[in-house]
């Protein structure tokens, strides 16, 4: 019950933002943030770190003509998930707080987002997931539509339709599937696992690009990255910050849930293709990052390699690699929230994101450049923070799996150890100049966002066993299933 | 007795006559009356079928047919009639100012 | 005997119905559709519906085809005011048409097979009316609707709008 | 209001048998079915001629005295007295040796009707003080042209050996009339 | 079968209160006898019979359209309550309106090819005039003729299609033919010809490419409600009237006409798609976007010809909500700036939200993005064509929809942009446009709601 | 064959003989009522009473002059009298002139054709006859011509309606399209076998009857398409010498055929009272019968002469008010009564 609170809550109070005015809205979208975070905090406690199924799961029954239900639950990684989008909503909204204003309907438009994000995470049945998915992309369009920068009509249309074409491959596979299901047809996340299974192996190759592309346009992974640096630029701070804090994760999180369990066989077999895509990913946004002049855009190259890194762990497809993925993706949409806020920051006060204009901001804004450095250090993982342990487990894996793809992919944290390093010399460190001469520090809404923010960064690089813990349990029986399969086939 | 190919024939030539005069001629008026040369094939068709089956329901669909072209011509007359008040022309090609 | 009444006709109604569309002046046009319509109205007596053809003869000669020649008329077009169109798209709506017969021609053959019953009274008045106000009793109680709905809309669109209606 | 004969038309909203026209149509109808069975006016004219009254008022004369002089003396009363104003004449003076012309010393010698104008009314005839002007029952006879018409005294003053007789005309009453000189139009 | 009477009786009521200067009740009597005629096909909901010796066949599927078609038309009524007012011959429009859903309605549920014919001609010939009903405004007279010169040239092939048929079948009942042509093993070829034209005089009807030329035009011209009108219930009543014919009569030729059927789905899907991208009139892009929805139509029917008439009545009903909801908002703002250029809706989030959120639930729905009905719409037509194999087909019309997505979204685009004036819009109007959003999000996330076909 | 050929070609002539002489008597008819109506007399020179002044008319029009005018079209100058003579006079096929005559033990009937549809034929021949109007007021190139040419056609097409409707409601009394029937129906004959005639039971349709055949004839009060004042002659200003005639004529056999349809239909046709009962010969009762049938005939026509001088002429909007809202919906309601009624009395 606990799971369909979680989805309806922002859903309702999305509505009700709408009819009150301005100030009590944003109070509104905060407060039903941070409940959400409680409720959130509750079911964590409340989980069950040895099972594998799900748990708080609901199953209604909803589209009976087609086999469709309303069926939700959490298991480890989902609810790693959860947390991430509940723990992020509040600093998004909080961080929209600060000197802007926004209308209601834009506080609508985010608790809308929370839902949907949480509902692609806990969906549990394959059309539940698809409505979701979807529904995700309309606020986060809208959100970036209106309140985004120049040319963004266009920019956000390219955004929209490259994510829609390649959910609509993944429905075609969904669809495809769905008539592969024994007895009557459903859509529920078991049977589909079964029907997936039960495919000969150009099927489920089939299956596995369709899946692969609408996950991998999201993520996004190395060809089909072109909407997203230009998306992230235009967007407004909470539309990228939702975009890459969390929308990113849908995709790792759709092929960790959807594409590995369903087409094994298929996984096996062109994972590898996957990961050298994501390894080459990696190394092309990282060279890009090196010579981008634009702070925000920089980052959004930044977000490409390091989501490539996980990608490329992910298909490595074992233990650590699934694990590592685990934590890069909280520790990746940590740190890039407070990256992207702290760009925002510095925009805000000296009107320009370029490199070459920025320096000296440590002289004027010494607490804005201290939270900088510790985010900036989580990013190119650096041991204690939060990013070190999931890249290490994530190279090790690849490692693991082939040296040579592990070396490359070790070069995102000597790359990304260059770039960041180097953004955070232009932009902080030498002498101010006149742009940057007057940049005062942080404000009290900025503190109350970025110090958890620094928090989470160290206390997750320091201690991140009871997270790995949560998941450790639902990776291991997928891991489990994967490879009897696999070697079934074999 | 006539064969009934007799009358296929006949009112496939009228019909297809019919349709050259809606893309031949200009002049809606024209146009408007190639259009009841076509019902008019059909009529023929449907009633030498009609006869060849001996079934009356085949009469009787003509003269819904004729009730429809009756109608019809009372309102594309009427409708003609204000296009011309509007552009002082009956000339069909005139109707592309509609363009995107 | 009748076959030649038949062929007779038939040339006129093509004849005529060619002239319809080959003649310049859009009076002829009419007035040579009028001459079709007779030769179909012949065709109806040969084909035994005596009650169809004078009621053809009415309807089309009688009604249509003088609305026709009125809005001609009341329009003053004659061979002056007759738009021409260029000779591509004449070629081309005489391919179009030649291609449209040669389908139908291609797909008609071989309708000889339908066998003709004998009876031939169908097309009496007696028989027409048994059939129309029996079966089709709602077609033509419909057929009013549309009646009414012709009327309506011929008076709207011929009406002057009525300037200043107060509500 | 004058004659009195004048309708005065009342817009009353009709009844029913009043809208639907039959009756009056059927009156109408009755009206002129009547007249199918009535006389004709017309006459076969050549052959059968209309009856003319005795004192129809038709084409003037200028009347001579017993002696064969004319009457007329070129008062004009006539000219004045006339409503089409159709009379127009010229005074002359009697010359010597004329005695047996005129009766008296003053004369006409244009006198000129037009007889499109005139009216046939007849005050001419009252109007003379010397028993000049009659109107009689000849019809004017048709012509070709418009200046025909303008009568002269060729045409008007009677011939001395065809008198015309308008006896009819000076009846008792009439001779009366004219002596009264309280009726008379110049007192 | 009531509701027929009903609207019928409805429209010859609105010709009688302008003899008895009734007018001030006309779109009040309209209302409340549209809603009559819903409760008694409600009440007439179980009894599926013949009607007339046959003439008309009420079964589920003739009922739900009617359903359909009523509902439809309350909202359309609804949305176009100006359209009647202050104009001359408002009862003649609201006479014509209803009989343009007779039309309709006898296309839904005949049984004959007789009240196929007059039903089609019932509702075209009160279409035509009121396409002109705008007789100063040069553009809406341009699309009566037009439409009428269009509709009749069609006629014809349809009724020489209905003739052959005839010849071959010796029959006008749609279930005789059926039985003639499954029975009987020698049937004259021509039969195969006068089915092609039924189908070439029926897609002028519903307007698949290539006989869609005059849609475009005659949607621009034609008064927007009336434009609203065409594109959905005249637009619910052919389809439907196309899916019975061929799924009842020519059911046994449904192999050899899936080339054709097919042939013009991807023609209409591609070409429609295609143009509508250039337009920068919203009503005509509209127009191709009706058009294009035929294809999707299509699609599903030329998927399974016997059992696809749930998903078409499902895709219509998403269809006509979703446009109802578009044409209201384009009314509106053609109302206020004089036209439905797409430069007109610059700024009408900020000015008017309320509209511009209408019109991008319309536009969303539409294009097939959830949870809105018009995706459902499109996820059974795909499902229904991928089950049967179609998937070629199937992908071509996913692409197509992709392009939809690229139209569809101009007018949202343009709408975020930039400052506008705010248009007033009666409370009438605001609850209208309410409804029609929930009702949208209604069938889009409770799909089975209206799964009764 | 040939007998038969022979009879109906003897028919044909008589009757065409007869029609001729009608159409040419009722000028002089014409002539006469209207000055008698006027207090007049009327034509009276050529021979006795003037008797021959149709004859003295043809020939005057046979030897006028004849113009055609050089700008108007030709053929359809030319055609235009003609197709108006020739629908005028084919109309006459189907009406009973008399009942049969038993002739060397056969029996023939008075009548060209029996159609089983004689009253539609009679419509069809009737609603052609529009076009002999339209086509030579439209070829005479003459703005008046066109006028009337135009209203010619507007006033007849509105009041066939009118007339049709009117023939329904009698149609649905009788059961039958065929005029021979009709007439039978109403056999006078007070005693034995009697029945009244149809104006009995359609006084309202007669009524509707008559006034759409005053239209249909374009005789006045409904001569608009002719009308002097204004169009200074219609549709024939352009026509002289025997072109002129042929519509003059064709008039004329417009109004004799009317007055017989009329006759048919409402007052028995050849049926007369006490037919049954005066004990003649069956051929006899057809002779007076054919005589009463043309009383009948001459009494209308002369009808429509005195009608002529009786009611002025309709403006052209009030021509219109009376056949759309006046006589339409009163022969609507005449067939709604008329149904009404005989489903009552069918009971």
């Amino acid at each position: 019950m606990l799971t369909v609170l979680l989805i309806f809550l922002p859903l309702l109070a999305s509505a009700t933002v709408l009819l009150v005015k301005q100030p009590l809205s944003k109070f509104l979208a905060f407060v039903v943030a941070l409940a959400e975070l409680v409720i959130s905090i509750i079911m964590a406690f409340g989980f069950d770190k040895t099972q594998t199924a799900a748990q708080f799961s609901v199953h209604w029954q909803w589209i009976s003509s087609l086999g469709v239900n309303f069926s939700v639950g959490i298991d480890g990684i989902s609810m790693l998930l959860v947390l991430l989008t509940t723990v992020l909503m509040p600093g998004i909204i909080l961080s929209s707080l600060n000197n802007t204003t926004k209308p209601p309907s834009f506080y609508a438009l985010m608790l809308l987002m929370q839902s949907a994000l949480i509902g692609v995470f806990t969906a549990m049945d394959g059309f539940l997931f698809y409505i979701f998915w979807e529904v995700a992309l309309i606020p986060v369009y809208f959100i970036c539509l209106v309140w985004g920068g120049e040319n963004r009509g266009r920019i956000t249309l390219k955004f929209f339709i490259y994510t829609l074409t390649g959910s609509l491959f993944m429905l075609v596979a969904l669809i495809f599937l769905y008539f592969h299901t024994a007895g009557k047809h459903s859509f529920d996340i078991q049977s589909l696992y079964l029907a997936g299974r039960g495919l000969g192996e150009s099927q489920q190759v089939f299956v596995f690009c369709a899946f692969f592309l609408a996950f991998a346009i999201k993520m996004p992974v190395f060809p089909f990255h072109t909407w997203q640096p230009d998306t992230y630029t235009v967007a407004p701070l909470q539309g990228t910050m939702l975009l890459s804090a969390i929308m990113l994760k849908m995709g790792i999180y759709g092929v960790i849930r959807w594409l590995i369990p369903v087409v094994p066989v298929a996984v096996n077999k062109w994972g590898e293709v996957a990961m050298i895509l994501a390894v080459i990913g990696i190394v092309y946004a990282s060279c890009i990052a090196i010579v981008q002049k634009d702070f925000k855009r920089l980052i959004a190259y930044s977000s490409i390699a390091h989501v490539g890194l996980i990608a490329a762990g992910l298909f490595t497809l074992n233990r650590i690699g699934m694990q590592g993925a685990m934590i890069q993706m909280l520790s990746h949409g940590i740190v890039v929230f407070g990256m992207f806020y702290i760009v925002e920051i510095i925009f805000e006060r000296t009107k320009t994101r370029d490199l070459s204009q920025l320096g000296g901001i440590r002289n004027v804004a010494p607490l804005l450049s201290s939270v900088f450095i510790v985010i900036m250090l989580g990013s190119v993982a650096l041991p204690l923070t939060s990013g070190f342990i999931g890249e290490f487990l994530l190279i090790n894996s690849l490692v693991q799996y082939q040296v040579w793809i592990g070396a490359v992919a070790g070069l995102t944290i000597i790359l990304g150890a260059v770039y960041m390093l180097r953004t955070f010399q232009k932009v902080m460190s030498g002498e101010s100049n006149p742009v940057t001469a007057l940049v005062p520090d942080l404000n009290y809404h900025e503190r109350l966002v970025l110090y958890p923010v620094v928090i989470l960064v160290l206390v997750i690089g320091v201690y991140p066993g009871p997270l790995l813990n949560i998941s450790e349990a639902a990776v291991n029986n997928l891991l489990s299933i994967y490879s009897d399969l696999s070697a079934s086939v074999k | 007795m006539i064969p009934i190919e007799n009358y296929i024939w006949l009112s496939t030539a009228l019909f297809t006559i019919g349709v050259l005069g809606v893309l031949f001629r200009r002049n809606a008026i024209i146009v408007f009356a190639c259009i009841e040369l076509m019902l008019n094939a059909v009529n023929l068709l449907m009633v030498a079928f009609s006869s060849y089956l001996n079934d009356a329901t085949g009469q009787v669909f003509v003269f819904f047919i004729m009730a429809v072209a009756a109608a019809e011509v009372a309102v594309g007359l009427a409708i003609l009639v204000m296009m011309y008040r509007n552009t002082k022309s009956v000339d069909i090609d005139i109707l592309n100012r509609l363009k995107g | 005997m009748t076959l030649y009444a038949f062929y007779f006709l038939s040339f006129v109604a093509i004849f005529s119905a060619l002239l319809v569309v080959f003649s310049k002046n859009p009076v002829y046009s009419v007035l040579y559709l009028i001459i079709t319509f007779f030769a179909i109205a012949g065709h109806y007596i040969l084909l035994n519906a005596q009650f169809l053809a004078v009621v053809h003869v009415i309807v089309y000669a009688g009604a249509i085809m003088v609305l026709f020649l009125y809005v001609i008329m009341l329009l003053n077009l004659n061979e002056e005011s007759e738009p021409h169109k260029n000779t591509m798209v004449k070629i081309a709506a005489v391919f179009s048409s030649g291609l449209l017969l040669l389908v139908l021609i291609g797909s008609l053959r071989g309708a000889s097979q339908l066998v003709h019953k004998t009876g031939g009274e169908i097309g009496l008045v007696q028989n027409l009316g048994q059939v129309l106000f029996g079966e089709f009793l709602f077609p033509f109680e419909v057929a009013s609707i549309l009646l009414l709905a012709a009327m309506v809309g011929v008076v709207m669109v011929g009406k002057d709008e009525e300037k200043n209606a107060n509500d | 209001m004058l004659t009195n004969r004048s309708k005065v038309v009342v817009k009353k909203e009709m009844n029913f048998w009043e809208r639907i026209y039959l009756p009056a149509i059927l009156g109408g109808i009755i009206i002129t079915i009547k007249h199918l069975f009535r006389r004709k006016a017309t006459v076969r004219y050549p052959e059968t001629k209309r009856y003319i009254s005795d004192i129809w008022r038709g084409e003037h004369v200028l009347k001579r005295d017993e002696h064969g002089a004319e009457r007329c003396t070129a008062c004009g009363l006539c000219a004045v007295a006339c409503p089409a104003e159709a009379i127009t004449m010229t005074a002359a003076e009697r010359k010597k040796g004329e005695e047996g012309l005129y009766r008296e010393e003053k004369y006409a010698s244009v006198y000129e009707i037009n007889m499109l104008r005139c009216i046939f009314c007849g005050l001419c005839e009252e109007a003379c003080p010397k028993e000049a002007i009659f109107l009689t029952n000849r019809i004017v006879t048709t012509d070709y042209d418009r200046e025909s018409f303008i009568y002269g005294k060729d045409k008007l003053v009677e011939p001395v050996d065809n008198r015309i007789d308008v006896t009819v005309r000076q009846t008792q009453a009439v001779q009366e009339f004219k002596q009264h000189k309280s009726f008379s139009h110049n007192r | 079968m009531n509701a027929l009477f009903v609207i019928c009786g409805i429209g010859v009521f609105s010709l009688l209160a302008e003899v008895f200067n009734w007018k001030k009740w006309v779109t009040l009597i309209s209302f409340i006898g549209i809603c009559v005629a819903i409760g008694v096909l409600l009440l007439d909901w179980r009894s599926v019979s013949y009607y007339y010796h046959g003439m008309l066949f009420f079964d589920r599927f003739a009922m739900a359209f009617t359903g359909l078609i009523l509902v439809i038309s309350v909202f359309w009524y609804w949305m176009s309550v100006d359209f009647f007012k202050g104009v001359a011959h408002r009862t003649d429009k609201s006479a014509l309106v209803f009989f343009v859903i007779a039309g309709a309605i006898m296309m839904v549920s005949f049984n004959n090819m007789a009240v196929l014919f007059l039903g089609i001609e019932i509702l075209s010939i009160s279409l035509y005039v009121l396409a002109g009903s705008d007789k100063e405004n040069l553009f809406s007279t341009e699309a009566s003729f037009k439409y009428f010169l269009m509709g009749s040239f069609a006629t014809g092939f349809l009724l020489f299609g209905i003739t052959l048929v005839y010849g071959a079948t010796g029959s006008f009942n749609i279930v005789s033919i059926a039985d003639v042509i499954s029975s009987s093993k020698d049937l004259p070829r021509f039969v195969y010809i006068g089915v092609l034209l039924i189908m070439v005089g029926l897609a002028f009807k519903i307007s698949a490419v290539p006989f869609h030329l005059w849609a475009p035009d005659v949607y621009q011209g034609a008064p927007t409600p009336i434009t609203a009108l065409m594109s959905t219930v005249v637009k619910i009543g052919a389809f439907a009237a196309f899916v019975k014919i061929f799924s009842v009569s020519f059911i046994r030729f449904s192999f050899s006409l899936l080339l054709f059927e097919q042939g013009l789905m991807v023609l209409t899907l591609v070409i429609a798609n295609v143009t509508a991208v250039f337009q920068s009139n919203l009503k005509r892009m509209l127009a191709y976007s009706s058009v294009a929805q035929v294809g999707y139509l299509l699609l599903a029917f030329s998927s399974d010809n016997a059992h696809s008439s749930g998903t078409i009545f499902y895709y219509l009903t998403a269809y006509a909500l979703a446009s109802i909801l578009a044409f209201t908002v384009v009314q509106i703002i053609e109302n206020a700036k004089g036209s439905a250029n797409i430069s007109h809706f610059q700024g009408l989030l900020k000015g008017s939200p309320l509209m511009a959120i209408a019109m991008t639930i319309a536009m969303l729905s539409l294009a097939g993005i959830p949870p809105l009905a018009g995706f459902f719409g499109k996820y059974l037509v795909f499902t229904l064509s991928v089950s049967k194999g179609f998937v070629g087909l199937t992908a071509v019309a996913v692409i197509t929809s992709l392009i939809g997505v690229y139209y569809y979204f101009k007018p949202i685009v343009v709408m975020c942009q930039s400052e506008g004036q705010p248009i007033s819009i009666s409370n009438s109007q605001k609850a209208l446009l309410i409804i029609l959003i929930f009702l949208n999000l209604l069938i889009g996330i409770f799909p089975d709601l209206i799964r009764i076909v | 064959m040939i007998a038969f050929l022979t009879y109906k070609g003897i028919l044909v002539l008589v009757i065409f003989i007869i029609t001729l002489a009608v159409a040419a008597y009722s000028t002089y008819a014409e002539r006469k009522v209207a000055a008698f109506l006027q207090d007049r007399i009327g034509p009276d020179r050529a021979g006795p009473f003037g008797l021959l002044q149709p004859l003295a008319d043809g020939a005057k029009f046979f030897f006028k002059e004849e113009i055609i005018p050089n700008v108007s079209n030709k053929v359809l100058f030319v055609l235009g009298p003609c197709i108006a003579m020739l629908t005028a006079l084919m109309a006459g096929v189907v009406i009973p002139w008399g009942n049969t005559v038993f002739l060397g033990g056969k029996e023939y009937a008075l009548q060209i054709a029996d159609l089983n549809i004689g009253i539609l034929y009679v419509f069809g021949v009737v609603s052609i006859g529009v076009y002999g109007i339209m086509i030579g007021g439209w070829s005479s190139n003459n703005k008046f011509s066109l006028l009337g040419a135009i209203r010619a056609s507007a006033q007849m097409i509105s009041y066939e309606i009118a007339m049709g409707l009117s023939i329904i409601a009698l149609i649905l009394m009788t059961g039958t399209l065929s005029l021979r029937e009709i007439t039978l129906q109403q056999a006078g004959g007070i005693g034995s076998h009697w029945n009244f005639w149809n104006v009995v039971y359609q006084p309202l349709g007669f009524i509707i009857f008559l006034v759409c055949a005053f239209a249909e004839c374009n005789r006045t009060p409904f001569d608009l398409p002719e009308c002097e004042t204004e169009l200074v002659g219609g549709y024939h200003t352009e026509y002289s010498s025997m072109k002129l005639g042929l519509y003059l004529f064709s008039e004329y056999i417009n109004m004799f055929i009317s007055s017989a349809v009329i006759s048919t239909l409402y007052f028995g046709g050849f049926n007369f009272p006490f037919m049954n009962n005066v004990g003649l010969s069956h051929n006899w009762i057809t002779v007076l019968g054919s005589a009463f049938f043309f009383g009948k005939v001459v009494f209308f026509i002369f009808f429509f002469m005195w009608i002529r001088w009786t009611i002025p002429r309709f403006r052209y909007d009030q021509l219109m008010n009376l056949g759309w809202k006046i006589l339409l919906p009163l022969a609507i309601f005449n067939i709604a009564l008329t149904g009404l009624v005989s489903l009552l009395f069918s009971r």
